[in-house]
């Protein structure tokens, strides 16, 4: 039996900081740079132990602060190898400019970012603030709801990140506290399988590498149009991402058994009247709520948004479609529009789908917990607001 | 039976959070789903810490904290006298308690009955330390009759190795053997 | 929408900033650049290589016995006479030499 | 790219391969970092991979689009990650069995000021690497501001002289010094003027990057910033060990030596003649400037004279 399977191939009760680290693990990284922060830490211990017993194989540099971390992976990454690194929130803006440069230079990094709001009120707290302020840095955005699916997760970033056609770099986000330190029963696959599932990546072009004594040079300058090529490329390989993350997804269902529909998951949209889109642990309490008030008879539907960059513009429309009013559960807020940031996005898209009521709720942040009688009275107002009743289109909960 | 919630209260150190989550893998050999997680700002030694069990016949969607258990565990007695102690404690609830003496009155309408231990006393003759969390398992496995002794004995196997697992499992036995149960109407 | 359209591209052939000195060398003519030029006095060097050492951009040339600056890259900076021990090289304006056919 | 046959200065016999830079490259005319970039290529062979940063260095050592000035592999990044990007290199190159010299050249302000956490960090990790730093005094590229390796007394855009200020009020940081407190293999002090010195180093500090980290700090004037005329640099340099100013030493696994021994230094007033920047120092503020120099000094030879 290899080593990983000594730990692997089972179920098992873990937490989604274990289940990040299990399936890095299982990704067989060649680099991997982390420096500790609540709530990731557990994370980044997990992975020490498994190098520390052999079960991962791997360059771990035990950086000085997260800045560093995102430079030794982006570095490790254009030499060639696959690279993994972790943080969270004060960290995550720690590794702002850094992380500009590994989306720049196309490096397929894969980064688990644990949600916890940002420095200015110090909180060491869950909340999407974190992974909202880098929105624009050209990385790929996952969100997670279980920790199944973040350990599945993690192995689906490092497909997606190497692929040929996308080069980029990926961050997967799970709500620190509520997924972070929530232990459930976790499918481990076998690595073997998880080799087998990544094993595409080695039919395709090997993307250019810093090799030694080659004359060649990574990070030239842009030049005028060179550099607007570039950007070009960039913003057409995000395009790549949304068909493909479907594609992986599939292929991942087909592999492990476990699907979680690509970019978006609906649930019970098909004949709803109304909807809820939310994300990450939010969504398994809206499940429920979602199903109690089907209960009741009242048509409504839940969007699950998975990828949050690129935006998933046509499955959101699709999904949203023909309903007759909209709700956003925002685990952060957005200055300038004085709403939720997934609310802001969601109503960018109103012109696919019609001008119906929309709804933006603002709940969780700081560890408030995101209750069923809060869901409960989210669907209540956008039901309300669905028979023409007046409403407001920001509410804070609670 | 179907599903269960059961908070957990204890101070920083004492493994309250160890205690949930070992909860939470003795239910997964059950055949539960389980979920299981603790809420607290900073890992410090005597503040107070709450965490969270949840287990159930049916898949566990709700990630949110609990409100309304069935069972508390209260891993420290001098945690009895915190306010908030039994909020949400559904009629019928059970408490198990680490304390070397029984109650005197009913604390809450609701409880139904206490199996109370002195794991303390039992944790520092097996282990040699005060870690009562895995006699108090033992404890709840006795009164609630939710799960079994063995159960928890390859429940705590996910998380210990050698003589102290050997320590725990005898730690777990006495909780078992051990618990005295009081009860209301 | 949010679909980019294609579009060829034209300088990149890699997906991000790549550069392949092999067969993308820059260089500039830096020998414009120069207002004095560096003359070898043969009577007195005695060839110990001195200016090539600390000339900066490295372009004083073996000239037989001699060195002499590549003027297509020196720029003039004089280093090369303020360093020689034997005092053999004179910095002498481009305008004496405006009469010179350019190479 | 020239080669030369005959009497070739000693210096030669530490080149690995020729000039792997163009024959024109955009530096100042008279400009010591040119000479210094070509060196240490030559001394360090082809199998480097420079990391660089946006610096006077970087419009050279960076490509344009899909063309670059020289054939040495590099690596362009923040200013914030030069050590911490090689470190992911280095690493990656070990685990795959590529032999490689992977060597951080940055200037002052990406060393000491802003890069210095990383810089920091990578030494005590003890990271088989070379961090080469060549300083000039402040951030030369942005118009001559100041940084932490800026001397007492010097005018810079930042510390200007005026009616209330007669330029910087604190001294430099002792970078080479501090480097050396990391426990590292291999430190050591160059500058362009003692070439040959500077050569021995390079070579030792490529085969002590095999243990470890390896820094050396390399005194490399600015003829814009220093307001030096343009033939002086080597000039300046030399009076810089001359006065002690800039001692040239070298610290072997905690071992501290000089590698150049200056019998009778001269006068720190030999090199701040010559150095624009210093043109409004007055006695008092010379003094204050040379007893800076003695007391570093002091201190390094007592480092020197240290029992094992």
């Amino acid at each position: 039996m290899s080593a990983q399977n000594r730990v692997s191939n089972q179920t098992k009760v873990i937490t989604g900081n274990a289940a990040a680290a299990y399936g890095a693990m299982l990704c067989r990284p060649d680099v991997v740079a982390a420096y500790p922060i609540t709530p990731q830490s557990e994370l980044i211990e997990q992975l020490a132990q498994f190098h520390a017993d052999g079960i991962l194989d791997c360059e771990y540099v035990t950086v000085e602060g997260e800045n560093s971390a995102q430079n030794v992976v982006c570095g490790a990454s254009m030499a060639g190898g696959r690279t993994f690194t972790a943080t969270s929130s004060y960290g995550l803006v720690y590794m702002y400019d850094a992380m500009f440069n590994t989306a720049g230079y196309r490096a397929p990094v894969v980064m688990i970012n644990v949600n916890r709001e940002p420095p200015g009120i110090h909180a060491v707290c869950s909340g999407q603030q974190d992974m909202i302020s880098v929105r624009d840095t050209g990385w790929v955005q996952l969100i997670a709801e279980t920790c199944q699916e973040i350990l599945d997760l993690t192995i689906q970033a490092f497909r997606l990140a190497e692929d040929y056609s996308i080069q980029l770099p990926v961050i997967i986000n799970y709500d620190g506290y509520y997924l972070s330190f929530l232990a459930e029963s976790v499918n481990i696959p076998a690595i073997e399988d998880v080799d087998k599932y990544l094993s595409v990546l080695k039919s395709q072009p090997k993307r250019p590498t810093l090799i030694p004594g080659e004359a060649i040079g990574c990070g030239s300058h842009g030049i005028g149009m060179g550099y607007v090529e570039l950007r070009r490329k960039h913003m057409a390989a995000m395009d790549r991402v949304m068909p493909i993350v479907d594609v992986i997804d599939e292929e991942f269902g087909q592999a492990f058994g476990r699907r979680y529909g690509g970019q978006i998951e609906t649930y019970r949209t098909e004949d709803a009247d109304i909807v809820l889109v939310t994300s990450g642990s939010a969504v398994g309490t809206a499940r429920t709520v979602i199903d109690a008030k089907r209960e009741e008879g009242m048509k409504v539907g839940l969007v699950k948004l998975r990828l949050y960059r690129p935006f998933p513009v046509l499955r959101l429309s699709d999904a949203l479609k023909g309903k007759k009013a909209i709700g956003v559960l925002d685990r952060s807020i957005c200055f300038g529009w004085g709403c939720g940031p997934l609310y802001m996005e969601t109503k960018a898209i109103s012109s696919n789908i019609g001008h119906v009521p929309m709804l933006s709720f603002i709940d969780g942040l700081a560890n408030m917990d995101i209750t069923k009688e809060h869901i409960g009275q989210m669907i209540d107002t956008i039901f309300k607001a669905s028979q023409g009743d007046s409403y407001q289109e920001v509410t804070w909960l609670p | 039976m179907s599903g269960k919630e059961i908070r957990f209260h204890g101070r920083g150190g004492q493994g309250a959070v160890m205690a949930a989550k070992m909860l939470a893998s003795v239910m997964a050999r059950e055949g539960k789903h389980v979920a299981s997680f603790p809420m607290y700002g900073f890992e410090r030694r005597g503040m107070p810490v709450i965490a969270f069990t949840r287990f159930n016949d049916e898949i566990i969607r709700e990630k949110t904290q609990i409100y309304a258990p069935d069972c508390l565990m209260v891993i420290d007695p001098t945690l009895l006298s915190l306010e908030t102690l039994f909020t949400g404690l559904k009629p019928g609830g059970i408490l198990i308690l680490n304390s070397p003496r029984q109650l005197e009155t009913q604390p809450s309408q609701n409880l139904e009955k206490a199996g109370i231990i002195n794991a303390t006393h039992v944790a520092l003759c097996e282990i040699g330390r005060d870690i009562p969390n895995t006699c108090l398992i033992g404890a709840m496995a006795k009164t609630t009759g939710w799960f079994s002794l063995d159960s928890v004995i390859k429940g705590m196997e996910d998380y210990l190795t050698g003589s102290m697992l050997k320590k725990n499992i005898r730690n777990a036995e006495r909780g078992y053997d051990e618990v005295e149960v009081q009860r209301w109407q | 929408m949010a679909v980019t359209e294609k579009k060829e591209c034209c300088i990149f052939e890699t997906e991000a900033s790549w550069s392949y000195a092999n067969s993308h060398l820059l260089c500039l003519k830096t020998g414009e650049w120069r207002t004095e030029r560096p003359v070898v006095n043969r009577e007195i060097c005695n060839s110990c290589g001195i200016c090539f050492t600390y000339c900066p951009p490295q372009c004083m040339v073996d000239d037989g016995d001699y060195y002499k600056a590549n003027l297509e890259f020196c720029k003039g900076c004089g280093i090369c006479a303020k360093e020689c021990p034997k005092g053999a090289i004179t910095m002498r304006s481009e305008g004496d030499y405006a009469n010179e056919c350019p190479k | 790219m020239s080669t030369i046959e005959k009497k070739r200065p000693k210096v030669f016999e530490y080149f690995q391969s020729e000039d792997q830079f163009a024959g024109g490259v955009a530096f100042c005319a008279g400009c010591a970092l040119e000479l210094n970039v070509r060196f240490i290529s030559k001394v360090m062979g082809k199998n480097t991979v420079l990391v660089g940063t946006p610096s006077c260095s970087a419009p050279v050592l960076n490509g344009q689009n899909v063309a670059a000035w020289h054939k040495l592999g590099h690596y362009a990044c923040t200013m914030t990650g030069v050590a911490s990007s090689a470190t992911g290199l280095a690493r990656y190159y070990q685990r795959a069995g590529i032999d490689a010299n992977v060597v951080c050249f940055t200037g002052d302000g990406c060393a000491q000021d802003i890069g210095f956490q990383t810089l920091s960090g990578a030494a005590e990790r003890n990271e088989k690497m070379i961090y080469i730093c060549y300083d000039n005094e402040g951030y030369m590229n942005t118009g001559i501001q100041r940084s932490s390796a800026t001397p007492f007394g010097a005018s810079t855009s930042t510390t200007p002289v005026g009616s209330q200020s007669q330029g910087k009020t604190t001294g430099s940081k002792n970078m080479p010094l501090i480097m050396s407190m990391h426990d590292i293999p291999y430190v050591a002090t160059a500058t362009l003027s003692h070439l040959e010195d500077y050569a021995q180093k390079l070579v030792k500090a490529k085969e002590k990057a095999k243990e470890g980290f390896a820094y050396i700090h390399v005194f490399c004037p600015c003829l814009v910033g220093w307001k030096i005329p343009m033939d002086d640099s080597i000039q300046v340099c030399r009076a810089a060990v001359r006065t002690n100013y800039f001692p040239l030493w070298e610290a072997v696994d905690g071992k501290f030596q000089m590698t150049h021994k200056v019998n009778k230094p001269k006068p720190v007033q030999e090199l701040t003649s010559r150095l624009g920047k210093f043109k409004h120092l007055n006695d008092e503020n010379l003094a204050i400037l040379q007893s800076k120099v003695n007391k570093r000094y002091k201190l390094l030879q007592a480092l020197c004279e240290a029992p094992e």
